[in-house]
């Protein structure tokens, strides 16, 4: 129905994973997650190491089969699809560990972003048809765009494998926004970065969610989760421990202690 | 009809016996280094044609057998130290390209040093047929299959029972952890590299009066010894012993009942499925836990 | 500007027998690295572009020689025609076997494609009946263009030329294109790709095609142009050789697969007085390159003299 | 004042994984004795900084001395020769190996004063009764908590003079960290040197005798343990609130 749905709240949310299990040789990862993302907001994942974070994402992703519950965005099941058929319904993610093509150019690396909006054959390509100049240019224009929403335009010539580790985060924000998603997943994305690079990150994750783009984040960096967020998933050993606003999340004690770890006590 | 099939199942394990022990050697370098060693065919035909150089200067068919699996060891090690601990690390298809030089070259000093033609070495107690039910078998399969089952014997026994042997596996289990206890993985690297082209070599010096060698014999024993490691699932020692014995018999039975000729192809098609339905090997799993 | 290269090239290949006319080595040497840079180029898309390797290219290399050397010896056929026929073979089987063996990865993957390899090139030393068996077949026809026949050293210069520059063009087209593009980040790290909503595995299939296509061309003109086909031309070290050619050149770079197919003809044209230490050469220069310049010899080269000449200017 | 000189010293430490900074001129003393422990969030950088130390992973910068030797480039097993031993974050048992294996390995220094690894051994099943029963056990069939033991066991038959733990407590059971952190305190009483690297901040410090806080690569503070067990630094560097 609502298609690029903006800042208007929806009734029906974007993102609704219901009872979600995950299991690896009989390890729970994730055991029966359930929450839902209304469209237009930031929604941030937390949890302490091993909570089943990034297992979140692949799941969503299609990286993982979950063993069971589900996973609806926008009226269509996502488990069992391909990774591709997910990009394709408007998800698109950054990722913990760099995935940055090292070997080409910023732009390079921004218009493979673009992919899904290019309809070039393999034929077409090869004898380089009118058509195909016509995608290539058009194709240049939206990438330089998204470069110039995440301030990387100047950047956009030089290879992707020699600049500083912050700016190679940013590449990747670009590199999916390109693909123009509804629902963008960023895996950690102040990991590495200095404080300023964080700070200039918050505003473009804010300048992100202003173009309705609906934002899942996961990250370790609290002041730039409880600053940036609408609301906060709490996840503890596989499962949720808390929900709600950053304001909810701060005053939950179970929070403080799933983090510091509970008290044991004996004679030393 | 029952005969022949007997007499194809000879050929084949005896066969199969050869490849099954480059194939170890393959195993056991794959496990301490992720490496495939594409030279591994070499040490097989190294240590025939210098078994039959030694033995033609002179040298008792003993001592020319060990003199040669030695020197082979050596140029194992040599490999080890030259080529492949400099590239460790790099990416697959530069290993592949950095082991399939030294098999150039490694061939490339072969015939300049032997020639074109091809060598035999004489059977080490006589070529009178021995009759086994309809089949007939020659004192030198014996000779293989015996040497054989006692080297991989010896080979089990040394991952399983020794400290040294279980080091080695540590290595290919979990690097991080095999270093955090101490482990000196080079040492380890160089004893994989040394132990795979003894058997190599040894193998090479088993078979060498049955089939001929030359400076190019190394080259589809390799490949062979490769496809049983990848049938016996790759980086399990044991699992490349059945892999091997696997093939040379089907091999045998290939050539015997459809056509001679195809019998290289019986062999890689064999592979290809394995490869296409089972891609972690037939034993990949369940001996792995064993060993 | 994108194709100044190509130019390049092209007036360096017609500039070559007008410099040297009636000379063998040119016009000989020349067909013969023509035919390694359309399979060198052909490979590069599928092992630099896509990152994935393939030990057993001589296969269709081979196909497309003996479609041609059977049709038009044993049925017939017109060149151009057993030419078609070869590359609608070679890409049907490529297609079929695609699937399957571009599941695998690294090692699994070498040792497929080597497999396939050997088990076509035991085929054409078997299949006497239609191959001619290890004595190969003669008599292959020279090509014939709409009545001319290229039955001349240097109409096949000319022809063979023509032929490279097109491989080059279409592969300098693909590798600049969204289709270049999605190749190289299934190269660069295929989850990344795939959550782009690149079809990795399709991806992969076709450029697989494309390359053996290439390979069947090729072979189709060394057919015809050698008048004659045996074997021996598509065994396991012609599959080595054009990994070779790939790697030497800097994987991912048409240039650089083209210098590498053009450096190891020379290299063998040169060797050829060496003899009997050609083998022994040619492996150790393996292992040095990929020892001392693991991105290939051009790259490595260009980043090392680079280095020396910023040392050099510091220095100075 | 400076009763003894410091049997771990680290200097201006920094180290990098590709491009990312993932220790920053770390800075850290340990003397003969002590039981120190160091704690940080997520992606602070603690197991780089083990791995680092341990030679896992090269440093970018910076010295790391150690009972008087520079063992900055020094390769994993000449440290551990040296006397430090770690265990390593996930526990990293040779799961295909029996228990008995594992500690056998563990002594692969030593491997030639057999009557020292066995008596040594006997310690370590006296310690951890639950290992002496599963002796013949693979080790990849053994829970997390007995994994956990064994991976200390291992490391104990190292001959260590210092002890790295790497998060200890992770994915067990409250139950079973206090029986670990137990076995700890025993260990440094009976005069094992250890660094303890650990999420779990109150436990943690609870027995140290000394604090680290790691923050994004830095040390951001240090003090003895009980003060910053009450220190709002502790809890900022884990929830930044």
């Amino acid at each position: 129905m609502s298609a690029i749905a903006a800042s208007s709240p929806s009734p029906a949310p974007l993102l609704a994973v219901e009872a979600l299990e995950q299991s690896f040789g009989g390890v729970m990862a994730l055991a029966g997650v359930s929450f839902q993302v209304p469209a237009g907001l930031i929604y941030a994942v937390i949890g302490p190491n091993g909570a089943g974070k990034t297992t979140l994402f692949n799941a969503l992703c299609g990286f993982y089969a979950p063993s069971s519950g589900s996973i609806r965005f926008d009226g269509h099941e996502l488990r069992g699809l391909p990774t591709h058929a997910i990009a394709a319904l408007g998800i698109s993610r950054t990722f913990q560990n760099l995935q940055l093509f090292f070997n080409m150019t910023v732009l390079e690396n921004v218009m493979v972003g673009c992919h899904l909006r290019a309809k070039t054959g393999l034929l077409a390509a090869a004898l380089r048809l009118p058509q195909v100049r016509r995608e290539e240019r058009r194709l240049r224009e939206w990438a330089r765009e998204t470069l110039a929403l995440c301030e990387l335009a100047d950047r956009a010539e030089q290879p992707a494998g020699t600049l500083p580790y912050g700016l190679m985060k940013r590449i990747e924000i670009a590199r999916a926004l390109a693909a123009r998603p509804r629902l963008l997943l960023l895996d950690e994305p102040a990991a590495g970065l200095n404080d300023t690079e964080t700070l200039a990150l918050r505003e473009l994750i804010a300048r992100i969610r202003a173009t309705g783009v609906t934002v899942l984040l996961v990250e370790h960096h609290m002041p730039l989760v409880m600053s940036v967020s609408d609301r906060l998933l709490v996840l503890d050993y596989g499962s949720v421990l808390a929900e709600g606003t950053p304001a909810d999340i701060q005053a939950d004690p179970r929070v403080v202690a799933a983090y510091l770890g509970g008290a044991v006590h004996y004679a030393v | 009809m029952l005969d022949q099939l007997l007499q194809f199942l000879v050929t084949g394990i005896t066969v199969g016996s050869t490849y099954a022990l480059v194939g170890l050697g393959f195993a056991l370098i794959y496990n301490a280094s992720d490496v495939v060693n594409f030279a591994q065919g070499e040490f097989v035909m190294l240590g025939a044609m210098t078994a039959i150089a030694l033995l033609a200067a002179g040298l008792p068919l003993p001592l020319a057998a060990g003199v040669a699996t030695l020197l082979t060891v050596l140029v194992g090690l040599l490999l080890e130290r030259f080529a492949i601990e400099p590239a460790l690390g790099a990416p697959v298809v530069t290993t592949i390209i950095i082991t399939i030089g030294a098999a150039i070259f490694l061939r490339g000093v072969a015939m300049l040093l032997w020639g074109k033609d091809f060598h035999s070495l004489p059977a080490f107690s006589g070529t009178t047929p021995i009759q086994l039910g309809g089949a007939t078998l020659l004192p030198q399969s014996l000779w293989v299959l015996g040497l054989t089952v006692l080297l991989v014997t010896l080979v089990r026994a040394f991952l399983n029972r020794t400290l040294l042997g279980k080091a080695l596996l540590a290595c290919s289990f979990n690097r991080a952890a095999a270093q955090l206890v101490g482990i000196n993985v080079r040492v380890m690297l160089r004893l994989a590299y040394g132990l795979s082209a003894g058997l190599g070599a040894l193998a090479g010096i088993l078979i060498a009066p049955i089939t001929f060698s030359s400076y190019e014999a190394g080259v589809m024993l390799g490949l062979k010894g490769f496809s049983a490691a990848i049938v016996g699932g790759i980086g399990n020692p044991m699992g490349a012993v059945v892999g091997g014995l696997l093939l040379g018999v089907l091999e045998s039975l290939g050539a015997g009942l459809l056509s001679s000729g195809y019998k290289d192809a019986i062999a890689f098609v064999f592979v290809l499925m394995v490869l296409f339905f089972e891609p972690t090997g037939l034993f990949g799993h369940k001996v792995a836990e064993r060993v | 500007m994108r194709l100044a290269g190509l130019y390049a090239c092209a007036a360096v290949a017609a500039a070559l027998p007008i410099l040297f006319p009636d000379n063998y080595f040119v016009t000989v040497v020349g067909i013969s690295a023509g035919i390694r840079v359309i399979l060198a180029v052909g490979l590069n898309l599928l092992m630099g572009y896509a990152g994935q390797i393939s030990l057993g290219h001589a296969a269709f290399f081979g196909m497309g020689a003996y479609a041609s050397a059977i049709l038009t010896t044993r049925h017939a056929w017109p060149a151009l025609l057993a030419m078609a026929a070869g590359l609608a073979v070679v890409g049907a089987s490529a297609w079929l076997l695609a699937r399957p063996i571009l599941r695998l990865r690294g090692h699994y993957l070498a040792m497929a494609t080597l497999g396939f390899g050997i088990i076509v090139h035991v085929v054409m030393v078997q299949a006497t009946r239609w191959t001619g068996g290890p004595d190969g077949l003669a008599g292959i026809p020279p090509l014939n263009l709409l009545g001319w026949s290229v039955d001349t050293d240097l109409r096949w210069y000319g022809v063979v030329m023509a032929a490279t520059l097109l491989a080059v063009w279409l592969s300098l087209n693909l590798a600049d294109s969204q289709v270049g593009r999605a190749l190289r980040a299934v190269h660069g790290s295929e989850f990344a790709a795939r959550m782009l909503g690149i079809d990795t595995g399709r991806a992969k299939t076709r450029i697989f095609v494309v390359s053996a296509l290439f390979a069947a061309f090729a072979g189709s003109l060394f057919a015809h142009q050698q008048g004659f086909v045996s074997p021996d031309s598509f065994n396991l070290i012609v599959s080595v050789e054009l990994v070779t050619m790939v790697v030497l050149g800097g994987m991912a770079s048409t240039f650089g697969a083209a210098c590498g197919a053009i450096a190891l003809t020379l290299l063998h044209e040169g060797l050829v007085v060496f003899e009997d230490y050609e083998m022994l050469i040619h492996g150790a220069l393996l292992m040095a390159v990929m020892i001392f310049l693991p991105q290939g010899l051009f790259v490595g080269l260009s980043q090392a003299t680079r280095r020396l000449w910023r040392a050099a200017r510091r220095g100075g | 004042m400076p009763s003894e000189r410091p049997l771990l010293e680290v200097l201006g430490l920094s180290s990098h994984y590709g491009p990312v900074r993932a220790i920053h001129q770390a800075d850290l003393r340990i003397q003969p004795g002590e039981l120190v422990a160091i704690v940080g969030g997520n992606g602070a950088g603690k197991t780089t900084l083990l791995r680092t130390l341990s030679g896992l992973h090269p440093a970018s910068d910076g010295c790391v001395r150690f009972a008087g030797h520079d063992i900055t480039r020094w390769p994993p097993h000449r440290i551990v020769a040296a006397g430090i031993c770690q265990v390593p974050e996930g526990r990293q048992v040779f799961a295909p190996f029996s228990v008995e294996d594992n500690l056998r390995l563990g002594a692969w220094r030593q491997r030639r004063d057999r009557d020292w690894t066995r008596r040594e051994q006997e310690r370590i099943y006296s310690l951890f009764p639950l290992l002496a029963e599963r002796r013949r056990q693979l080790a990849g069939t053994l829970s997390g908590g007995q994994q956990q033991m064994l991976a200390i066991g291992r490391a104990l038959l190292g001959r260590p003079r210092l002890l790295l733990l790497d998060e200890p407590s992770m994915g067990l059971a409250p139950l079973l960290v206090e029986e670990i952190f137990r076995v700890i305190v025993e260990l440094n009483s009976q005069g094992v040197t250890i660094l303890l690297v650990e999420q779990n901040a109150r436990a943690a410090l609870a027995i140290a005798g000394r604090g680290y806080v790691l923050e994004t690569g830095r040390i951001a503070k240090t003090a003895p343990a009980a003060e910053l067990l009450a220190d709002d630094a502790v809890r900022r560097a884990y929830l930044g609130y």
